[in-house]
């Protein structure tokens, strides 16, 4: 028995993490940020030569075919980097809509492309996960309208996967005739997100019109549990510095962290995050392993970490003061993926309702 | 991630079941034994032999001082924990003497105290209480003020005791004195064991915030004992209880209680109505459950982590630090949702009949204990700052109450 | 311009808090709650001498016409010292019941009786604020058959004033032919809250059948005003008493008070006790003289009373450690009569909701 | 209890009202004048030397330093506030010019300095910035660094600043230095008032969180200023300081804001659906508004409490000390239950097209600021357990980071 990475995961862990640390310094990070479109070539260069993209894709399709847990821990890394990178869409959410529904061409099409790192995807789920304002698609045959908001890692992608209502998948070529993205400003300037307008666009289904449900379904899941790991890495990067910081700040002719305060709010910090390592584990492996679980465990783990997350930002930044405030030390970058991941595929009080739901307490 | 136990395993949680399903039409139920504060009765020492001969208590104490001599091996004390859960019966004799006196009598008892007192302990022959925090010494424990003196071969004891739980029914009392009082605070306590029928010790009950008196207040006065009755050295004292403090720790802040009440709360919401609607219809009552739940399955989960990582061999880290101070506040706020969806209902008790199943309200006072007991949320998070991040502890000042310095 | 106390309010405030501070050591309250009766002869009487039952009275009837805002002052006294007396069921709802929906010859009776102390009353609104399990009143003529619950110091009281559905009120003499009253074992032992059986028990209606909506609706408000004062008193008390207990209690060779721990949980307790006083006085004077904002007022100030009560309860407890556990200082009654005065009259979920309503937020 | 205002304020009023209905067409509005990081334009001067012919701004500045010279009159000042606010017409310049150096000078300046600064400051010609704050003093101001020694009739300042809001445009700097480099450290500061066009100093922009640059660093090179221009003496400075400090307290946490923030917010919620339904029709997204509606209720009321205090002479309490805290992180959750509303549309900003009309996402980022600036949380919890609750204040002692206490 054994709760946690297998030595294989923790030599995954230890390449993803050390790759990123060295590739993100906070000089880069502020470049691509000042850059907008949410993608750092060299690094997703770097994820794809470590065999990053291909963890739940079969060896029949160039892959590991490891599983959602391997790739939670990845994500896990790329938050504690805030690494500017499509990972998600292109490598979690993409495989599984193909694995899914996908037909064999489909399948061998692109699958092996995601496994060599020949192509990104953006991932567009809100049709399914709550619909805002205008936003709302409409397929006639294999022409696709409308608009599609939120689409994740969907600026610089190649191909889009898109949800028509939520049992609908379809793929449209991101420069399809008829297709327009336009870049949403969100304050985490580290992924690109889209709006995409559609007019009469070209599209390839995936799986038959109306068939998608379920895979829609394990794409929210996978999803909510890779955001979750995103969040965690982040919060546990910020609780860190946060102490460290705390013990190097000196007022009152003494490091800050040696108030009680100081260190209660990183003990209130630590015991609320550190059980939402072993939830968004437990989901991962649920995803893997006991799929009855998976959605029960998504909803909490995203629900949960997000919860804690905003928390834990918010105490760091209070720690750093002034410091916390500013651009000079780069935390708010931390910050603003936590919130921003906080909203996709589900906020809070929705990711609970549907945990609620599937538990039979919705009447 | 293997949450799979071996075949050995498996097997070994065969057996359990076997023998509960045996045993279950005459055996004890889990709140028969726990939920009283009285002596064990006859029919609960039967059982807790029953136990003893399979191992299913005691399994790790030696034989030669009356226990099973199994080995240690968590995951079988999960699964006989995990299974006599399952059926609702009492997996025996829990108590200060069993769970914090004789682990500290393996560890640093003399041979002769481990031949006369485990095996009576874990038999339910011998009961019992902790003579520990003082009315001026409960956060600041190694502050105690209750001294014994040396006369002759005995110590004269005088001092008084709080919180001794079971005191009124206890055989014995493992105390600790402040034997050297010129010594540095920390280094000037011992650790004896006190006959409770030794005369000048007076036992009053302590009402509580639920009615009930659980606890004792303890006053002694002359009180004479052997100058043998001492656990390790003069002067060790704190050491011994740090020994002992480690078992109690532990016990504070339990997942599969937790769960079980949240449970109870979700068919409690399921049940009661206010103008017709069910608790469980009203959205802010169930996003309210929700949250509970997410913060319960963390604790869960991370409680197997910590386990996984114990029967791995890995280093602890901070984990262990943070599950009582989080299942404490846990806890309260299932009993405060429970009494919240009863409205008026909630605040009624001691079995009043619009009570539900449970009482929610004795519950929720009672959990109090959990946040102040063992080490109050603030200490916990001195602690978890302090060993679990290694920031800097407290400094040591003496102040008034003003907040000047005194000398 | 004047928010809060005018000097005649201030020197009612002194006369009942100086007269219930000496009346009620912690003594007395044990005794009085071993009793179970929630009730203390000697102080009502001491109340009825201070002229507090007639406070809400017009001359007319022997009161002294003053309004809600000092029956307030007297609450938050009642609370400071969990004193024992029917005093929101007898002063506050049942002149409102009687002022609002009584005939010339109830008023003429009653108010003079209560004036002059001559009466007790019990009152039960729980059919109008949230029915529970099998509780409901059915009148047939005068008759009366049914369950009440919850009825407010109705264990000893010698007239009921009862709502049937949320328009009718009727009273009944708790003597009556057919009724049997039996104590509700709530927590809080200083206050006798009764079940009330009626098997075709004679009563008289205040208005007619259907006619008092209005005037239910103004005892709940004022009901809620006067719990939300008592809570706050004891509230306020209980944060004293916290202070005061960390500034004399040693441990690590300082008072525990000069731990910033402590000294923080005081001052949030504080920042978020201390504008609930406000918003109970405006809530009051709203219920005197702006009625049209009476009953947001009074549903905002009971909810966030109740809620910071019960933090403020909570943390008074850990400040005081084991001590805050037992008997031994009795703190635990400030606790309780918080904890039941939550519950009564809307819990802070429902009052909320309430809140929204009255300001057509819910469709 | 009694709300009303006298007749001769509610006369107040109506000529208030009159004044704005008059100019109205003409004014700027409040964000014209206090959303912009810019010296005033001619228009917004204009303004202000009517505002303060009519005495709507510097109204109790004395006549002969270019004030209206009105008596206190904090009713009045009330009056102003809301029925300017009300018509969403400017109340004139603030900035710390106006709000901290004028009254200070006032206080403390001489009589040179108060007809040479006080006049031009309010009428906006003379844009002042403060320099308080450096990257090692922030919560312990006292401890600051930037040194200006004498040299003839000079100061020669050097060290580095931060936090200089407005630095960029301004014409002067209030700026605190140590010139007593061995007197303890509160009374070795001094308070100069230091022309920004002074070689020596370099101004750089300070990007914050929500991406603007309101704040700025400034570095000081042999900055050489007149040893005339310090308000009051050498080593006094602290006390100026604190002086100032008084007047910034106040003006962080203001509930009028945060109540027009809350009925925006109420708007929002009836306007951004998910899936078709409106936010407010989510009951969880309700309940958590009425809980903040609640909050802030209580704090209005609380500071008419206060203003009703003070207009009746009653000494001040702990009331005060609590609003900046308490304003603090209402207005933080407002702004965070406006973004969760909105989900993914409430992480946008910045003029995005999908933005509600307010911008949700900076004014959370933002809110940061009201946390932490003017004295973060943990120090108002300390000045409200301390001087509102008179519990100890913090030992003094000096440690290091493991906390060992060095001498």
């Amino acid at each position: 028995m054994n709760f946690g990475l297998s030595d294989e995961q923790g030599l995954l862990q230890d390449a993803i993490r050390g790759f990123l640390e060295e590739q993100t310094p906070l000089d880069s990070i502020r470049e691509f940020a000042a850059d907008g479109n949410g993608l750092q070539a060299e690094i997703w260069q770097g994820l794809i030569e470590l065999g990053a993209t291909g963890v739940i894709i079969p060896e029949q399709f160039g892959g590991s075919a490891l599983g959602m847990f391997d790739a939670t821990v990845i994500m896990e890394a790329i938050g504690r980097t805030v690494a500017p990178v499509p990972y998600i869409s292109t490598a979690v959410l993409a495989p599984i809509a193909l694995l899914g529904s996908g037909s064999d061409a489909q399948q061998q099409d692109w699958l092996n492309k995601i496994s060599a790192g020949d192509v990104m995807f953006g991932v567009g789920l809100t049709e399914a996960t709550g619909v805002r304002r205008d936003a709302g698609l409409k397929l006639v045959g294999s022409k696709l309208s409308g608009k599609a908001l939120f689409v994740i890692d969907g600026l610089k992608a190649d191909q889009l996967i898109l949800a028509v209502g939520s049992d609908t998948l379809v793929m449209v070529d991101a420069n399809a005739m008829g297709l327009t993205r336009n870049r949403l400003n969100v304050s985490d300037k580290t992924r690109g997100m889209a709006e995409v307008l559609l007019d009469q666009a070209d599209c390839e289904l995936i799986g038959a019109a109306g068939s998608a449900a379920q895979t829609i379904s394990k794409m929210i899941d996978a999803g909510r549990i890779g955001l979750a790991a995103e969040s965690f890495g982040a919060a546990e990067i910020l609780l860190y510095r946060a102490r460290d910081y705390a013990l190097e700040r000196n007022q009152f002719e003494r490091p800050i962290g040696s108030f009680q305060s100081i260190k209660h709010l990183c003990a209130e910090m630590i015991s609320d995050l550190e059980p939402c390592r072993s939830l968004i584990w437990y989901a991962a492996y649920a995803y893997d392993e006991l799929p009855e679980e998976a959605s029960l465990m998504a909803c909490h783990a995203k629900a949960n970490t997000q919860e804690v997350g905003k928390m834990v930002a918010r105490s760091a930044t209070e720690i750093h003061g002034g410091m916390g405030f500013t651009d000079l030390m780069g935390l708010h970058y931390w910050l603003k993926r936590i919130e921003l991941n906080r909203q996709l595929l589900g906020g809070p009080e929705a990711t609970r309702e549907a945990a609620a739901r599937l538990q039979g307490l919705v009447a | 991630m293997d949450l799979k136990f071996s075949e050995e395993h498996e097997g070994f949680r065969k057996q359990v079941q076997a023998f509960l399903k045996e045993h279950k039409a005459t055996a004890p139920t889990m709140k028969a034994v726990n939920g009283t504060s009285a002596a064990p009765t006859p029919e609960v020492k039967r059982w807790q032999k029953i136990l003893i001969e399979n191992g299913y208590t005691a399994r790790t104490i030696p034989k030669e001082y009356g226990g099973y001599g199994g080995e240690a091996d968590l995951i079988k004390g999960l699964i006989i924990q995990e299974e006599f859960i399952a059926a609702d019966v009492s997996t025996g004799l829990t108590g200060q003497g069993i769970s914090m006196l004789v682990p500290t009598l393996l560890e640093l008892g003399t041979e002769e105290q481990k031949q006369k007192w485990v095996g009576p302990t874990i038999r339910g022959e011998v009961v019992w209480c902790q003579g520990y925090s003082e009315p001026g010494a409960g956060s600041d424990l190694a502050s105690l003020k209750t001294k014994a003196v040396v006369e002759g071969d005995q110590f004269v004891i005088n001092g008084q005791k709080i919180w001794t739980s079971s005191a009124h029914f206890s055989d014995m009392c493992f105390i600790l004195v402040r034997t050297e009082p010129d010594a540095p605070k920390h280094h000037g306590i011992s650790y004896l064991l006190m006959p409770m029928t030794t005369p000048g010790i007076e036992v009053r009950p302590l009402v509580t915030i639920t009615g009930d008196a659980m606890f004792n207040e303890m006053f002694l006065t002359d009180v004479k004992i052997g100058v043998d009755q001492i656990v390790d050295q003069r002067g060790k004292g704190w050491m011994v209880a740090n020994a002992t403090l480690k078992h109690e720790r532990g016990m504070i802040g339990n997942p599969a209680q937790t769960e079980a009440n949240l449970n109870a709360l979700m068919k409690l919401m399921k049940a009661e109505t206010c103008d017709g609607i069910r608790a469980v219809d009203m959205p802010v009552y169930r996003d309210r459950l929700m949250r509970l739940q997410g913060r319960l399955l963390g604790l869960k989960l991370h409680s197997l982590r910590l386990l996984s990582d114990d029967l791995n061999g890995k280093a602890p880290d901070h984990g262990g630090l943070i599950v009582k101070y989080s299942s404490a506040y846990l806890n309260h706020e299932v009993y405060s949702l429970g009494i919240d969806v009863m409205g008026e209902l909630g605040t009624l008790y001691n079995g009043d009949a619009y009570q539900s199943e449970l009482d929610w309200q004795k519950m929720y006072l009672g959990s109090f204990a959990g946040i102040i007991g063992g080490g109050t949320a603030q200490i916990q998070k001195n602690v978890i700052s302090e060993r679990g991040l290694g920031m800097p502890r407290e400094p040591r000042v003496t102040l008034d109450n003003k907040g000047w310095a005194m000398m």
